[in-house]
């Protein structure tokens, strides 16, 4: 194959500095945790220490409880699974009650993904999570509010706020209007032009976005004759996903360069949190494989920091948005030029089987 | 070069994330296996009750994800255990595949048990049918082991013979046991729920104090807790639902409920449940 | 789990009939090969005997010849792969000449995939194959005109063809105009709402779609600092889309019954191609799983007669869009009502683990 | 069940898809092995030139998609043929750890070779590196059955002595060999290109009839390029790119050519291309 990338030098594991920045939010590493695959985080604390994580997002938080979706809410697909478990969740009351104490505590970035019914609903959220978190834990509990415009599971109006732009407009801008707290929009993979629908939320002052959402999917039970998921459609997440996920973090990072992006999708390995950060990620988040590995995020952060050693990266600014390039190609003639250019030396080969 | 992904955690608390290594794989008849597991370190599966269950993962790359869960067989001791399965999907076809030496995750002990066989208590009557057997059969040795064997019945069904498996133990353990095979060829013909439904009328004859304890195939279960139901006694049963994480963050294995909130979780309030209070 | 599905009485093997019917075309059977997966079908007659197939479709013809991407093209991902192959192709009249003679010879349904680079050569190339077929093999030529609107290599309005419900209306009704041929147009994945697309091109006279092509997507190489593919982002296919191309052909199912559905979307074994056929495909094509594995499609359609017989289905009718929804709850209370609904009879267990 | 997929195709042309076991894995030095594999019938492997390769595929579940490309190393006979290869990615992982009687697929042989060597033809400079070393030692082979193993000399290079494997063939076979190793610890110290250089300088001198016949990893496939272009001499390049069928289908092989059309295919049209054609 044409040429070898660019060339790096090996540092040393200590000169490692994992410390990110995400807008206005700093993150002492920029692997966190995903929504809906971390609970409210406590369940973790037998495996792991949670204070070593960049930050979590939690379930999504709507302004009542809910309750989830009938069965079966889960199926195993290639690389992936199917999801449609409802958006069950505490509700604002409690969570601030009994779940945020907990979350505030931990000194890490606490993201809070939340969502509403309507128009209204998602704005008493944001409004609700924001004063609460104030008044009881002032600049240290939420950071974000991470506001989920991509869930297939409402019915009226849901989809709407997650595909066309100008109404996402208008609902990011409610919010942020009624929140101290930065929010960060999530958006959905089910459309025809993402980076349209970040720069509404971008125009609207959302401080960021997270990318991205499950894609809808089905599978069906041929002997049963129904579908695999009771409500039909489940959300399909895990490795299967990642290259969605990479090329629209990739294009939101080359349309609105600097916008903050938090990207997800498919990721189970420091490799795959690289591949994230190159695309345009300023941090990324693990959600599906917290299910089989519960110590995932420290795993896929010491995988991350040997790496980035390994490859020369001192800072993750460093890595953000550095995609290269390929050479061109020598132009195509009938027979090769005489005078053809001269050999250029060629960069260090890495590492390649023959 | 891209990942599949391995770990190696200590466990920290009672339930927790470790390493172990195929010790034994234990062919049975009618395509069960017995797969023995061991870790380097002592870990919390010891001391595991009946109907608790593990995740267990092998080294399988991408494309199965998730861990598949396996009641606990036996917690034979500090650093070993074992489960029973028989091949279903593709996970449980490659444990098939596996042999000793071969490096599994696991999860556990997950979950809450069935109620202990007390000395004075009523008599338990254990179904099991398929690989439902393991809680049943480990409350079978539990209750042995104390001396209590007179406090549990077992009631094992089959679709034949060679589904029947480890009924050797149950005989060493001297625990009563009444066979049923669909095909006649062990034990009583026909589903194991009409020798329970004799035993409970009996009981009822007789006044006796009786649980019902179950765990198998679903349309069994059905059955079992209809028994339960009619007969008023305390009928439990150790329900499957599809799992991703097993302790409780992916809400993906709900078990519908009558109660204040209309569902619950077949890995943390489960997988054990009482009869009266599943919405079926 | 809540219940089983319906009964199903096994039959043999000989009473099983492949034969399937997409609206005016009959197929003698549901399998078919996927475009740019099976080539022109000469390099797979080494390897099985083409006439077994259902049909198949071709690499995507243009009015002239093309030359593809750049280097690297290909990478494989999650369960799946990535393509930017360029529609590399012989071009129109290299194909009537050289191609379809060997083609039509075959006895199979013939599908040709063709694309313009913009609204003119897309009518022109329908009506040079149209013409060219008739011409030159009557009736027996090509049997359908498979009209690929989602290439995303195409610089100028192809997006919008693959995207815009309006777009693709004119265009299918131009092409439909002008071509003696039934036009299926195939639909691309990365829409925002896949049955509005199906729709407009009903509208406009298709014979069907075919759904879906690939999903878009990128993977980065760290250690270069490059995406895998030279042209940035890449077609994902493979095992890895198939719960997302079951959603779609459910949904289009659904909003259009009866209207002619050729699925595919990471098709391997014969449970995959029935799946689809349930949720609404009247035929299903193969694609990737082609490369490892050339003699895929036959050993594909004996795993469906072999699982039709197993599941007592005679017909293919039979199996298209007959998913069934899930048996309801009974309804939630604070406690178990005292007069709970007789127990029903309930069905025979399918086979379950425990 | 959800499909893994297996086939079992008869070989209908020279070019097919037929099933094999591993017979043999032999570890050699550096990480590398040679892989033997075994049919059950005769397969069409056995008629490989130095070049050719197979597509092969374990059965590996829906992740590892497609197959993998390996030159053949030795037609053995008309059951049996092997390949050497060396940790890499995924799938090399997977060969690595599989054992005797495991099913492999395979498809092949496919492409063309190198230009055989004639009996009173030219000095054939062979240049190997890394895994690129099967097709070059298997012209070798060749050469030498034919006894006109005097028009062959080969070049060996890698970084250390444990990359240069199989060499005892080459002093079986009475080939003359260079070696070259990056650390200088077997042979010369340096690249391979730098012997090889110093030999088309004393052909030049002389007068001498030479090809370059060169495998390996790209870098060193540029130099070679380089070294034949300059010297004017015919130059054979086996060449690598990324392939998902083999056989001409999915055209992703493509290699950048001088000539009527742009690209290439490596898998149909090479994977041996000739120095000048390629445009690099
Ligand atoms: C609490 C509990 C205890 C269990 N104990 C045992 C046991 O002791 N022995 C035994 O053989 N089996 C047991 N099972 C069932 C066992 O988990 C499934 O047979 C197994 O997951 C099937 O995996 P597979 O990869 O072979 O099947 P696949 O169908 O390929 O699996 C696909 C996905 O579905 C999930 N899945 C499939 N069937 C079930 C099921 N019935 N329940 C839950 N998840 C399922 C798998 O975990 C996987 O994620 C238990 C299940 C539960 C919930
Ligand atoms: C004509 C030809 C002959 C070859 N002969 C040999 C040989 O004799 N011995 C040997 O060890 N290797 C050989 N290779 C390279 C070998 O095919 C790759 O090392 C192997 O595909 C890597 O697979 P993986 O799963 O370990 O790597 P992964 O990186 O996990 O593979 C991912 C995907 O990329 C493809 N891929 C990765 N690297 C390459 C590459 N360099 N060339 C082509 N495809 C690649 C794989 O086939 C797979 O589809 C040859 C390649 C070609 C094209
Ligand atoms: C079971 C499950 C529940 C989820 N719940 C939420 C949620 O409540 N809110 C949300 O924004 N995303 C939710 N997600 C999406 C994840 O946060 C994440 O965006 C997606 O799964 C892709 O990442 P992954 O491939 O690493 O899992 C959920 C995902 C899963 C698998
Ligand atoms: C290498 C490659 C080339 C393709 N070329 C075309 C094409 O020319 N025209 C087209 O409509 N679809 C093309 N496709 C899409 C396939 O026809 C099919 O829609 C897609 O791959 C999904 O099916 P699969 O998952 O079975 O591969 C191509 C796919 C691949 C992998
Ligand atoms: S299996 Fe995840 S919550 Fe129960
Ligand atoms: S590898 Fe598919 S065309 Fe060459």
């Amino acid at each position: 194959m044409s040429g070898a990338g660019p060339r790096s030098t090996p540092i040393s594991i200590d000169e490692v500095e994992l410390a990110a920045g995400f807008g206005p939010v700093a993150l002492r590493s920029p692997i966190l945790a995903a929504s809906g695959c971390f609970a409210y985080g406590q369940q973790f604390d037998a495996f792991m220490d949670l204070r070593q994580l960049g930050g979590l997002s939690t379930k999504g938080i709507s302004p009542l409880p809910r309750h989830g979706n009938p069965l079966p809410r889960i199926y195993e697909t290639a690389s992936g699974m199917l999801n449609s478990i409802g958006l069950e969740n505490v509700g604002c009351a409690a969570f601030l009650a009994e779940k945020l104490p907990f979350l505030a505590e931990l000194g890490v970035s606490v993201w809070v993904n939340f969502f509403g019914t309507d128009f209204e609903t998602y704005v008493e959220c944001a409004r609700t999570l924001s004063e609460g978190s104030r008044r009881a834990h002032g600049d240290g509990g939420i950071d974000v509010l991470e506001m989920n415009i991509s869930c297939p599971n409402i019915k009226k109006g849901g989809i709407e706020f997650g595909t066309v732009p100008e109404v996402a407009h208008r609902l990011t801008k409610a919010c942020v209007e009624v929140s101290e707290i930065p929010i960060v929009v999530k958006l959905t993979p089910n459309v025809s032009d993402v980076v349209a629908m970040a720069d509404a939320v971008k125009q609207a002052g959302a401080a960021g976005v997270s990318l991205i959402n499950t894609i809808t999917g089905m599978a069906v039970d041929v002997r049963a004759r129904r579908s695999r998921i009771a409500t039909t459609y489940g959300g399909l997440s895990g490795p299967a996903i990642k290259p969605v996920a990479l090329r629209m973090v990739h294009q939101v990072a080359q349309a609105l360069p600097g916008f903050p992006i938090c990207g997800m999708g498919g990721i189970i390995s420091g490799e795959d949190a690289l591949e994230f950060l190159m695309a345009g990620a300023h941090c990324v988040q693990l959600g599906t494989i917290n299910f089989s590995e519960p110590g995932a995020a420290l795993r896929v952060t010491d995988e991350l920091r040997g790496l980035m050693a390994e490859l020369g990266i001192r800072k993750i600014a460093d890595a953000v948005s550095t995609l290269e390039p390929y050479p061109v190609e020598p132009p195509h003639a009938e027979s090769r030029p005489a005078t053809e250019p001269e050999p250029k030396p060629k960069p260090e080969p890495k590492p390649e089987p023959r | 070069m891209d990942g599949g992904f391995r770990i190696a955690y200590d466990s920290r608390v009672a339930t927790a994330q470790f390493q172990v290594e195929v010790a034994v794989k234990r062919p049975l008849t009618g395509g069960y296996f017995v797969l023995e597991l061991a870790s380097d370190g002592a870990n919390p599966v010891a001391d595991a009750a009946p109907g608790q269950f593990v995740m267990l993962r092998g080294d399988w790359g991408r494309d199965l994800l998730n861990g598949r869960a396996f009641s606990v067989l036996e917690p034979i001791d500090s650093r070993r255990f074992s489960v029973l399965f028989k091949v279903f999907g593709r996970g449980t076809a490659l444990m098939r595949d596996m042999t000793p030496g071969d490096p599994m995750t696991v999860t556990g002990p997950l979950g809450h048990g069935f109620p202990q066989p007390r000395p004075a208590g009523p008599t338990q009557i254990l179904v099991a049918g398929g690989v439902g057997l393991p809680p049943l059969h480990l409350q079978a040795r539990l209750a042995a082991a104390a001396a209590t064997s007179a406090s549990v019945e077992m009631f094992y069904g089959g679709r034949g013979a060679e589904d029947l498996v480890l009924t050797e133990d149950l005989e060493r353990w001297g625990v009563p046991t009444v066979l049923a095979t669909e095909d006649g060829s062990r034990g009583e013909q026909g589903r194991v729920t009409a020798p329970v439904r004799a035993r409970l009328e009996r009981a009822a004859a007789a006044g006796e104090a009786v649980e019902l304890l179950a765990c198998g195939p679903t349309p069994m279960l059905r059955a079992v807790r209809e028994l339960g139901l009619a007969h008023e006694v305390p009928t439990y049963l150790c329900l499957e639902e599809m799992m991703a994480c097993g302790f409780g963050v992916c809400l993906g294995c709900a078990v519908p409920v009558y109660g204040p909130k209309p569902y619950k979780y077949c890995c943390t309030d489960g997988p054990v449940f009482e009869a009266r209070e599943v919405r079926w």
